[in-house]
Parts: C-alpha cells; sequence; structure tokens
C-alpha cells in the first residue's frame, strides 16, 4: 500500500471553493498534522457544510429541553424515540427538503420522503406515517403553482408508491415563499423496543455493507468544482455529467425497508445507518465515529451506475435509496440471502478497523493506494461550530407599534369570512391516508390519529400480536408552524406554535409526549437572522419545559431566501401525543344539528370584550387589509396545560359532538370550518365585532355539546362549568348548532353551502386541471 | 370450515397485511404467498391486494402478471377457484388477461384516496353472491389509474353478461359506466378499485367492506365443502 | 452482432381518451402559445438491442412492444432503429 | 400557414438516474428477452403546430418544451416536425 499523497495543488483557491473557509481549512491542516488531499478536503468539505455539521445553530440547540421520563433517544441519533408502554416504542423525525424542491419539486419533494423514512427504519422502526407541512409563494404566482403542484405530486407518488400513509401536514401560501418553498416531512415510526438499533459501528473485523441503489453522480452540487480543479480537461461537459438533482425510487426504498426489518429482526446487523446528505463520507464517518472505531472503505467494491467515477464522487454521491449495515463476518451469507430475495444490492464496501481512522482506498487489494487517510471522529465531531452574531431587528419596534386595532371594521365579515376559507382536502386526498389499518382521524382533524400498531409489530399477523400489554392504544401527530406570529415576534410566536400544536392533540384525546422541530430561517449570516433564531429556541424551550414535552429530534434549514430577501423566521414542529385507551371516535371538528356551541379558554383572557382574540399577526389583518404588526396575546402556559387535560378527558369520554381549536381566523373561522365539516349551519351571539370574530389568542377551543334535556345537556353543561371554573377556565356559550346558515348576530349571515364552495374551490381552481401549469 | 386464503405479495405490494387482517377478523385463515411461488398452496380462494407491484413502473401489474405465481393464478382461475384483485390486484388481472379491459389514468389526474358511495350492480360474482343488487356501501377508494376503459363491444358484453359487479354513485376517476368492479364470464374471477379491507371497522369509519369479503369468503367456504 | 440503438413511441390508441393531452392544451393559450392543436401524450423509451441485422433488430424490439412495452387495449407503438452502433 | 406535424421526445438528461428504465431492464431477462440493454424512459408528445414554415414550426415546438413540456434541469427533448399537412 502506498500512503495519501499530499495535496500539489491543495492551495486556497480550492477550499474556498469547496466551501470551507480559510479558517477551516487551517483547522483541518492542523487535526491532520499535514495538508489534506483534494479527496480528504472534499470529504471534510461536505461533513463541514452547515447541513450536516449545524455549525451556526449548534451553539443555540443545546438549550432545548431533551429529557423526559419516555425519552429512550433523544436528539442526535437519526431519529428520536419515545417509550410507548408495554414493550413499544415510537421513533419521530422531521426534516426540510426545501432547497431541492425549489430546483426540481416533484423530484426535491420526492427524495424528502425517501430521506425521512430511512431515518425512521434506521432506527429499527416500520414507518407508519408521514405529514407534509408546506409552505409556498402566492397562488397568483405562476412559479409558485408550478413549484407546489410538482412538490405535492413528489409527496403523493413516493409516498403512496413507497407504502407509507401520509395522514396530516399543512398548507400555507406567502409572498415570502415565492422563490423558496419549504417543504418539511415528518416521519413516524414503531417498533418493539428490543428492536431498537443505533448508528454505531463496533467489533473490529466486523464488515460495512452498503445495501439499496447503485451508486451515481446525483447531488454533488458544492464538491464539483473538484472536477475543474485541474482532474478533467472539459469542465463544462464534466458538469453537465453531474446534474444536482437526486430522483428518488419509491419501490428501491419499499423493498429496502422490507430487508432491513427482517434484518433487524433476524438480529442480523449490529449497527445500521441511512445514507442522506454527504453520502458515504458521512455514513461510514458517523457510524466509526459514534462506534470508537475506525473504518476501510473500497471504491472499487462501492457498486456504481455509471462508469468513470472518481472517488470523490462515490464518496460524496447523494444517491438516494441507500443504507449502510454494520456485519459480523458470520452474518454475512444470511445478510446477502435476505437481500437477495428483496432484490436488494449488498456489497461489502467497508471493514471495521481498530485504528480511528477512516481510510479511503481504491480496492481492499493488499496493494490497493490509500486516497484518505483522516481521524473518522474528526468529520464528524470536529466541525467547527460559530456563534454568530446576534441582532434584534430594527424593524420589530415599528411592527410592535402597527397597531392593527385601527383598522377599519369590515363592511361584510360573511364575504371576509368566505375569503378566509381554504379547503386543504384538495392536497391530501391525492395522499393514501389509511394503509396499514390504522388510521382513525384522517387528515382533516385537528391532529391525525391512529392506532399503535404496525406490521409485524403488534400487527394483525405478527405471532406475538396479542402482546405489548400494558401498551398506548393511539398516538396523535400533529405538525404547526405560523410565520405570521414568528415575524412579530419569534419568540413568543414560538410558544404559541407549540401550543396549539398540543392542543391539536388534546383535541383528539391525546396527552402530548414529544415534539421535533424543523428550523427554516434565512441567512445566518444576517444577524436578524441569527436573532430570530435564537428567540425561536427559547421560546420552544420555554413552552417544552412548561408543558412537559421533551424535544427528541429536529432539523435546522438556513440560507431561506426570496427574492433577495429572507423568508419570516419559519419554526415548524411536529408533537407527538399518546392516548391510553382508544374506546371510540372522537368527535370530529364539525356542528352537528341541535348542539349546544361553546367556546372553552381562559378565564383572564375573555374578561376583556374580544373574547380573548387580538389581531395582531392575523389572517384577517394580513389577508383582508394587507396588515402585518401589532404585538401578540402572550399564552399563560400554566393555563393551558390546564386546558390541554381537560379537553383530552372531554375528548376521552365521549362528551362533545364536535371539537375544534381555535387558530388563524379566530372564532370566525373555527365555527365556519365546523359548520362546513358537520354541513350544519348556526346561530351565534355575544361576538361584539371584527375583533372578537377574527382575532387570534390562544388557549381557546370550540366544543359543540349535546344540548337536549334527554341527553342530559344541562347536566353536561353545569359540569363542565364547574371543572373549568376550578383550572382558571371559562366556559363561554356562543349559540345554537343548526340549519343551513352560519349565523353570527349582528356580524354575518352565509350559507354553509357558499361557505363549502369558497373552501373548496380555492385550490381546486389555482392548481386543479390546467392550473398548475407554471 | 374455515375458508383459506392466499394473499399474494409481489414487490412493492403493501395491502398484503390489511387484507390478510380483514380476512382473519371475518372468520377465514389467510396466508401470504410470495410472487415467485410456483404454487398457491392450499387455498381456497385468492386475494391479489393492493399496492405498487413493481413500482408500477411502465404500467400497473405490466411486470407482476410475468411472475411465476400467475400461472398458478390462471390455473386456480380456470379450475373456478374465486380470485380477487383489489385496486393494484384488478390491474394485474387486467394485464393478465384474467379480466377485460385496462385500468387508464384518473381522468382528474391525481391520485385519489377517498371514502366513496358505491351501489352492487350483480349478485352473479364470489364477490357479491348472496348481496342484493342495489346494496348501497361506502368504502375507500386509493388509487391513480382506476380509469377503466374498454372498447364498446366489450362493454356491451359485460352488461348483458351481468358482469359489471359494483358502480360508483359518483365517478371519481372516470371509469366507463361508472364501474367500480367487473367480474369474469364465471363470476369466479373479479377485479375492484375500492378497498372493502380499509372497510371492516367501524374505529376506522366504515365497515361495509365486510358485505363483500364475506361473499368472498362463503363462496371460498362452499368450495371447501363442495 | 452488432447494437442498434432503438427509439420506441407509446401511443394512446386513436379514440382512447387522453386526458393529459386535452390538460396541456387547455393549459396554452393562458401561457401564450396559440396554433397549437391536437396534443396527444405518450411515452418513449430508447434501448440497445444486439442483433445480426437492423432487420432483426426491429423484430426484436415490435415483440418486445407487443408483449411487453404496450398494452394492445388501448396503446400502439412505433418503432425506430438507428444506425448501428457497430460491431459489439 | 400550414399545419405541421411534430414529435417531442423527452428524456431524462443523461446522468439523471431513471429508475423505471432500470426496472424495466432488470424485468426483461425473467420475460424471456436477451440482448436489450441501456433502458431510458421518457415521454413523448405530439402536436400539431400552425407555422408559416417548418423551421417556424419547430421553434415553437423548442419554445413550448423549454417553457412548458421539460423541466430543463433533468430534462432533455428533442423535436421532429414531420412534413406539414398542408394549408390550413
Ligand atoms: N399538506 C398537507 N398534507 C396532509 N394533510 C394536510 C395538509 N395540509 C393540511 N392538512 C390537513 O388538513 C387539516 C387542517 O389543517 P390546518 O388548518 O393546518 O390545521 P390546524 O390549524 O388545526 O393545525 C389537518 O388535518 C391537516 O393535517
Ligand atoms: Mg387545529
Amino acid at each position: 500500500m502506498t500512503s495519501p499523497s499530499p495535496s500539489p495543488t491543495g492551495g486556497v483557491v480550492l477550499h474556498r471553493a469547496l466551501g470551507l473557509t480559510d479558517d477551516e481549512a487551517a483547522a483541518i491542516t492542523s487535526l491532520l498534522g499535514r495538508e489534506p488531499n483534494h479527496l480528504e478536503l472534499a470529504m471534510y468539505a461536505v461533513m463541514w457544510s452547515e447541513h450536516c455539521s449545524y455549525k451556526s445553530s449548534r451553539v443555540h440547540l443545546g438549550r432545548l429541553p431533551t429529557e423526559g421520563e419516555q425519552v429512550l433517544v433523544g436528539p442526535g441519533e437519526n431519529a428520536g424515540v419515545i417509550d410507548a408502554g408495554g414493550g413499544m416504542a415510537v421513533a419521530l423525525r422531521i426534516e426540510s427538503h426545501n432547497h431541492p424542491s425549489a430546483i426540481e419539486p416533484y423530484q426535491g419533494a420526492a427524495t424528502g420522503v425517501g430521506g425521512i423514512l430511512r431515518d425512521i427504519f434506521t432506527m429499527g422502526a416500520r414507518p407508519i406515517a408521514i405529514m407534509d407541512p408546506l409552505r409556498f409563494g402566492p397562488l397568483d404566482d405562476a412559479r409558485s403553482r408550478w413549484i407546489a403542484s410538482g412538490v405535492i405530486a413528489g409527496i403523493s407518488g413516493y409516498g403512496n408508491s413507497v407504502g407509507v400513509p401520509t395522514v396530516g401536514g399543512e398548507v400555507v401560501f406567502d409572498a415570502c415563499y415565492a422563490d423558496n418553498p419549504l417543504v418539511n416531512v415528518l416521519c413516524c415510526g414503531v417498533l418493539p423496543a428490543d428492536r431498537l438499533v443505533l448508528g454505531a459501528a463496533t467489533g473490529v473485523g466486523n464488515l460495512a455493507v452498503l445495501l439499496g441503489s447503485a451508486t451515481g453522480r446525483d447531488g454533488i452540487g458544492g464538491v464539483s468544482v473538484l472536477a475543474s480543479a485541474g482532474f478533467s480537461d472539459d469542465a463544462a461537459a464534466e458538469e453537465a455529467k453531474r446534474p444536482n438533482v437526486q430522483v428518488g425510487d419509491p419501490f428501491e426504498e419499499k423493498r429496502l425497508i422490507e430487508a432491513c426489518l427482517e434484518l433487524l429482526d433476524a438480529k442480523l446487523v449490529v449497527g445500521i445507518q441511512d445514507l442522506g446528505g454527504a453520502g458515504l463520507t458521512c455514513a461510514t464517518s458517523e457510524t466509526a465515529s459514534r462506534g470508537g472505531v475506525g473504518m476501510d472503505v473500497s471504491v472499487a467494491d462501492v457498486p456504481q451506475r455509471e462508469t468513470g467515477m472518481e472517488a470523490w464522487e462515490v464518496l460524496t454521491s447523494e444517491s438516494q435509496e441507500r443504507m449502510l449495515a454494520i456485519v459480523t463476518p458470520a452474518s454475512l451469507d444470511r445478510v446477502l440471502e435476505v437481500c437477495g430475495r428483496w432484490e436488494v444490492r449488498a456489497a461489502v464496501v467497508g471493514k471495521v478497523t481498530d485504528t480511528g481512522r477512516l481510510r479511503i482506498l481504491t480496492s481492499f487489494d493488499a496493494d490497493a493506494d490509500v486516497l484518505a487517510d483522516v481521524p473518522a471522529s474528526t468529520l464528524h465531531e470536529d466541525a467547527p461550530k460559530y456563534h454568530r452574531p446576534l441582532a434584534r431587528p430594527a424593524w420589530l419596534d415599528e411592527l410592535a407599534a402597527a397597531d392593527p386595532a385601527a383598522l377599519a371594521a369590515p363592511d361584510d365579515c360573511g364575504a371576509d369570512l368566505l375569503s378566509l376559507l381554504v379547503d386543504p382536502a384538495w392536497v391530501y386526498r391525492q395522499y393514501d391516508h389509511q394503509l396499514f389499518l390504522n388510521t382513525v382521524v384522517a387528515p382533516g382533524g385537528d391532529a391525525a390519529l391512529l392506532r399503535l400498531a404496525a406490521p409485524g409489530v403488534r400487527g394483525p399477523l405478527d405471532p406475538a400480536g396479542g402482546g405489548f400489554e400494558g401498551a398506548a392504544d393511539a398516538i396523535a401527530l400533529s405538525t404547526d408552524g405560523n410565520a405570521r406570529w414568528c415575524a412579530l415576534d419569534p419568540r413568543a410566536g414560538t410558544i404559541a406554535v407549540v401550543a396549539e400544536s398540543a392542543l391539536n392533540l388534546a383535541c383528539v384525546g391525546a396527552r402530548p409526549v414529544a415534539l421535533v422541530n424543523c428550523l427554516n430561517f434565512g441567512n445566518p449570516e444576517h444577524p436578524e437572522v441569527m436573532w430570530q433564531l435564537s428567540e425561536a429556541i427559547d421560546g420552544m424551550s420555554e413552552a417544552c419545559v412548561a408543558l412537559g414535552i421533551p424535544v427528541i429530534g429536529g432539523n435546522v434549514s438556513l440560507y431561506n431566501e426570496s427574492r433577495g430577501r429572507d423568508i419570516d423566521p419559519t419554526p415548524v414542529v411536529g408533537t407527538l401525543g399518546l392516548v391510553d385507551r382508544l374506546e371510540r371516535r372522537p368527535p370530529p371538528p364539525a356542528l352537528s344539528a341541535g348542539s349546544r356551541i361553546v367556546m372553552i379558554a381562559p378565564a383572564a383572557a375573555i374578561a376583556g370584550g374580544s373574547l380573548g382574540g387580538s389581531l395582531a399577526g392575523s389572517l384577517w389583518a394580513d389577508k383582508v387589509r394587507g396588515h402585518r404588526g401589532g404585538v401578540l396575546p402572550p399564552v399563560d402556559l400554566d393555563t393551558h396545560g390546564r386546558l390541554l387535560a381537560m379537553v383530552a378527558d372531554l375528548v376521552g369520554a365521549g362528551i362533545p359532538a364536535g371539537v375544534h381549536d381555535v387558530s388563524e381566523g379566530g372564532i370566525g373561522l373555527a365555527l365556519a370550518e365546523m359548520a362546513v365539516a358537520g354541513r350544519t349551519g348556526c346561530q351565534v351571539s355575544g361576538i361584539a365585532d371584527h375583533v372578537a370574530l377574527f382575532g387570534e389568542g390562544p388557549s381557546r377551543v370550540l366544543v359543540a355539546l349535546p344540548a337536549s334535556e334527554a341527553s342530559g345537556g344541562a347536566q353536561i353543561l353545569a359540569d363542565l362549568v364547574a371543572r373549568a371554573d376550578a383550572a382558571g377556565l371559562a366556559v363561554v356559550e356562543l349559540g345554537a348548532a343548526g340549519g343551513d346558515r352560519i349565523v353570527v348576530e349582528g356580524l354575518l349571515d352565509v350559507s354553509v353551502e357558499e361557505a363549502g364552495f369558497a373552501s373548496t374551490s380555492v385550490l381546486d381552481d389555482a392548481l386543479g386541471l390546467g392550473g398548475g401549469a407554471a | 370450515m374455515t375458508a383459506r386464503v392466499g394473499v399474494v405479495l409481489f414487490p412493492g405490494t403493501n395491502c398484503e397485511h390489511d387484507v390478510a387482517a380483514a380476512v382473519d377478523a371475518l372468520g377465514g385463515s389467510a396466508s401470504l404467498v410470495w410472487h415467485g411461488a410456483s404454487s398457491l398452496g392450499d387455498v381456497d380462494a385468492v386475494v391479489l391486494p393492493g399496492g405498487f407491484a413493481h413500482g408500477d413502473y411502465l404500467r400497473p401489474g405490466a411486470i407482476a402478471r410475468f411472475s411465476p405465481v400467475m400461472e398458478a393464478v390462471s390455473s386456480f382461475a380456470a379450475a373456478g377457484g374465486p380470485v380477487v384483485g383489489i385496486c393494484n390486484g384488478f390491474q394485474v388481472l387486467a394485464e393478465a388477461h384474467l379480466l377485460p379491459g385496462a385500468l387508464q389514468k384518473n381522468a382528474g389526474l391525481s391520485f385519489v384516496c377517498d371514502t366513496v358511495d358505491l351501489v352492487v350492480a350483480s349478485s352473479a360474482s364470489v364477490l357479491t353472491a348472496g348481496v342484493p343488487v342495489g346494496t348501497a356501501l361506502r368504502i375507500p377508494i386509493n388509487h391513480f389509474e382506476g380509469n377503466y376503459t374498454c372498447d364498446p363491444a366489450t362493454l356491451e358484453q359485460l352488461r348483458a353478461e351481468d358482469r359489471i359487479v359494483l358502480r360508483y354513485r359518483r365517478n371519481p376517476n372516470g371509469s366507463v359506466d361508472d364501474i367500480a368492479g367487473i367480474a369474469n364470464q364465471a363470476g369466479n374471477v373479479v377485479g375492484l378499485m375500492p378497498h372493502p379491507e380499509r372497510a371492516c371497522d367501524p374505529l376506522l369509519g366504515s365497515d361495509d367492506g365486510r358485505v363483500l369479503l364475506g361473499a368472498l369468503l362463503a363462496s371460498a367456504g362452499a368450495r371447501v365443502g363442495a | 452482432m452488432a447494437a442498434y440503438d432503438v427509439l420506441v413511441e407509446v401511443a394512446l390508441r386513436p379514440g382512447i381518451a387522453d386526458p393529459q393531452g386535452a390538460t396541456i392544451e387547455r393549459a396554452l393559450p393562458a401561457l401564450g402559445f396559440t396554433g397549437i392543436s391536437g396534443v396527444r401524450s405518450g411515452k418513449a423509451f430508447r434501448f440497445s438491442v444486439d442483433a445480426a441485422t437492423p432487420a432483426a433488430a426491429q423484430a426484436a424490439a415490435e415483440d418486445l412492444c407487443r408483449r411487453f412495452l404496450t398494452n394492445p387495449v388501448i396503446e400502439d407503438s412505433v418503432v425506430t432503429v438507428a444506425a448501428g452502433a457497430g460491431p459489439s
């Protein structure tokens, strides 16, 4: 063997072209005790990128609360894992695929789904649910429509085909996302707790087996400057060969899921890791680093889709649908047999060593060349951490002073209401949301509610099907974000977002047990953006501590900029709730004739005339008046915690006929959504003005209660009032459900049918047949 | 006697566990049959479940129909055995020429997952034996290529021979004559786009699918007795 | 034997509805395209066939179309064999 | 003005993974087809363009490809204009 040749041209220009600063390059030289060669430089460049290393955000993320009784695995692994009792566990993870989706919306979104699934089955969990919080530019912009249609088709195309139901999400349109959509995807999986595996390589002499697709020149992106750094005569031709777009193959992923879960069930692997950003470099260095070992990797043994690939291309390719399994030599034959049956390619590409070094070899032959030789942990653990400057944006005071209370009252609240309704069903009808027979509350509810089961894990065909005594019956999932609120005050806005997400869980009867987040922000080199990020993390921290919800994972997406402007700060949270005993379907977010409509809200908040609502950062002020300003109403987290418990109990007891939280659009929109969902109108009074009608404020829930004497209506109400009183909450009687019109005395009177039509036609008109074309 | 139902698993199939669970819950006994198998084993009925066999690449069912197991399915069908293709399974049966016609992309050009209203149009099939014509059912659909297409002569024949098994009340995909499911001449091979296994538990919203799967188990059971 | 490059165009048979083609056609005026009509959507496949003569390559590709690449209930195909890429 | 028949073939750019083509190729031996390799899948469109000359028809079709029928980040297209169908 020869040793790595020092880099003849590894000068200042090359490392900068690879995206490394001069200081970072110097740090690499000092870690190695010599100059890195081209391949080594490329490996550090991808591993120390913002995307892989979180170098701008790591110093802040440490402030999030990550501990909890039920936390089996917290942040840092491929996914967080929660103990669901009885030997069952739930894995949860969220990620962004924003930038790829801006270039090729279908494949960007599709590969986002593929990537998040691998994070889940890497843990030994069977993926059972996907959620897709999405944000696009305005619907009247052709390019935004092209992006939205492509992204939704990509999620549908990949998720349906791979066979994991998509059970919820969000869809938001706002000018700040015009060139930079936010495509976040969450995945939840189920596993027997004893199948949990971590992404660590152990056991000197063990083998690293690469599973799945052959490696091509996909997604090499920034590192491709190496092609023009002297390796090739014709840089343009080289570049054309290396399109920065990965294509997803859900069929490959489906077989990969089945093969990997079978390998894990049979205990044939000691560690497993998906290949995501930074491809093989990341998977080999992370597994070695976590296991405290070294690894030798043979480039010649990596199955390649294209001819003539350079080592740096093989090591940094982001080809999709690949996994790295660490197996003992004794299990190799059985591993190959399982993979063969599922038609999954498998090749030994690495060997675990005791050196702590990641060595890239041309082959495993005795006379092979050593192409790179670096301490494995330095790629992973020695990545730089930046304390980037923070500055509170100067514009915030002005925003706070712009009081929306001064806005003119609408002539016709009914017309405004109709203009705010958007039914996301056009999106989720394109997603299989029922596979595995778990979906009790499908998209359209406040949160998705799924039976806690999966094929092979308490699944119908599982021999141990009757096992897992004492496990929760069901899980609830909700994803939430609100950039309008966070733009005014990232800390308070994030608190409100966490509070709303937990309340969505309560509306289907669940108690929150864990949270994951996707922090979508602008350019971290702007001190204002770093300040927003830091504030949002503090807000999330405060809310999670107060509500007792540990953060078990997250993802940071920076450099989200559209048309020269940073996006509004958009922290998105995914919350997981448990339902111990599920005896019946929870009430829908709908009215049914004959019900009494009440609102439960903090007693202090409703003391004012606006029933706890404020137009600051509200949907109405923005969409109807183009106004974004004011001071957000604070969340009383103690009271909110009591509200969560009370709502979950009510739902569990099967008392309400309908439940829906009051969120964007205030009481007016919540009532209209319930009316449309239940095809039943209402007669409501006591709402003073448009501020009370469209104002937004935390900790409020609409509940439809049985009203008739025969159903014990009076008693139900009296019990509710007593319980609310004790919790610092109040019950406001708003009116009754029935008829075919939505009537709010003195403010509006529209037909349920008209509201339904207004709400379903928005997306259908813009994105339906013909509409989605750019 | 317990009806034994073989549920065929192609690479990319994803509803096999759901169908098996529904069959078991209705008192049948389900077993999975790998697509590479040359025999079905001892079964009284066969279900080709939904999913994306071979990723639906080329056309849904186009690759799957060449699987070794399909010869066994054909022989079983020729011998009068009950064979039901649900969704992707229907597409496989059409590609394999066990049922006439083809399933094209939905007229709306997008995937549709929804619960729809169906009407039983014929009782002369293993899936609807004993179910009165006109019975209304609410059952989920979940497909991109469910737009049933055939030439006018075939349609005439299907009608004349009472082989249109299920119709949509409101056509979700452009299918000719609102067809949701058809049978072969003998009534023992049925293909349908809706997923009855997804409608077998009130907790999930509907249990109307039991009517169809129950009829299938009864048809299979009758063969056990025979 | 030589390797021949083959292009297969798969089109919906005349008379079979083509919603995708119709949708594209409907969208065109809004994008400023006029004078385009009769849009039909189909599939294209390219591959290489080892065969002794162009005619043999054509025959092999047509057989593949008939048995696999098309569904004759709804689709037709056109096979074009390009010049052989030389003996292989 | 005449109406020209146009065929557009849309293919994935070289180097872009083509899972569909790869899956079809993998299936062929089991169907008894040998000697076929390099399968790439794409789309085909046919339509008619009103234009003064074949060159104008070609230009219009290429503009349509660039702006609508393809995403140039991953796809290439080839436009073929057939003989005009006569004055319209
Ligand atoms: N992109 C999407 N994918 C799947 N489901 C969605 C999507 N967007 C919205 N939904 C569903 O539509 C319903 C309403 O969404 P939303 O108004 O965001 O709910 P909430 O305000 O209660 O959080 C929810 O059930 C949600 O899961
Ligand atoms: Mg809600």
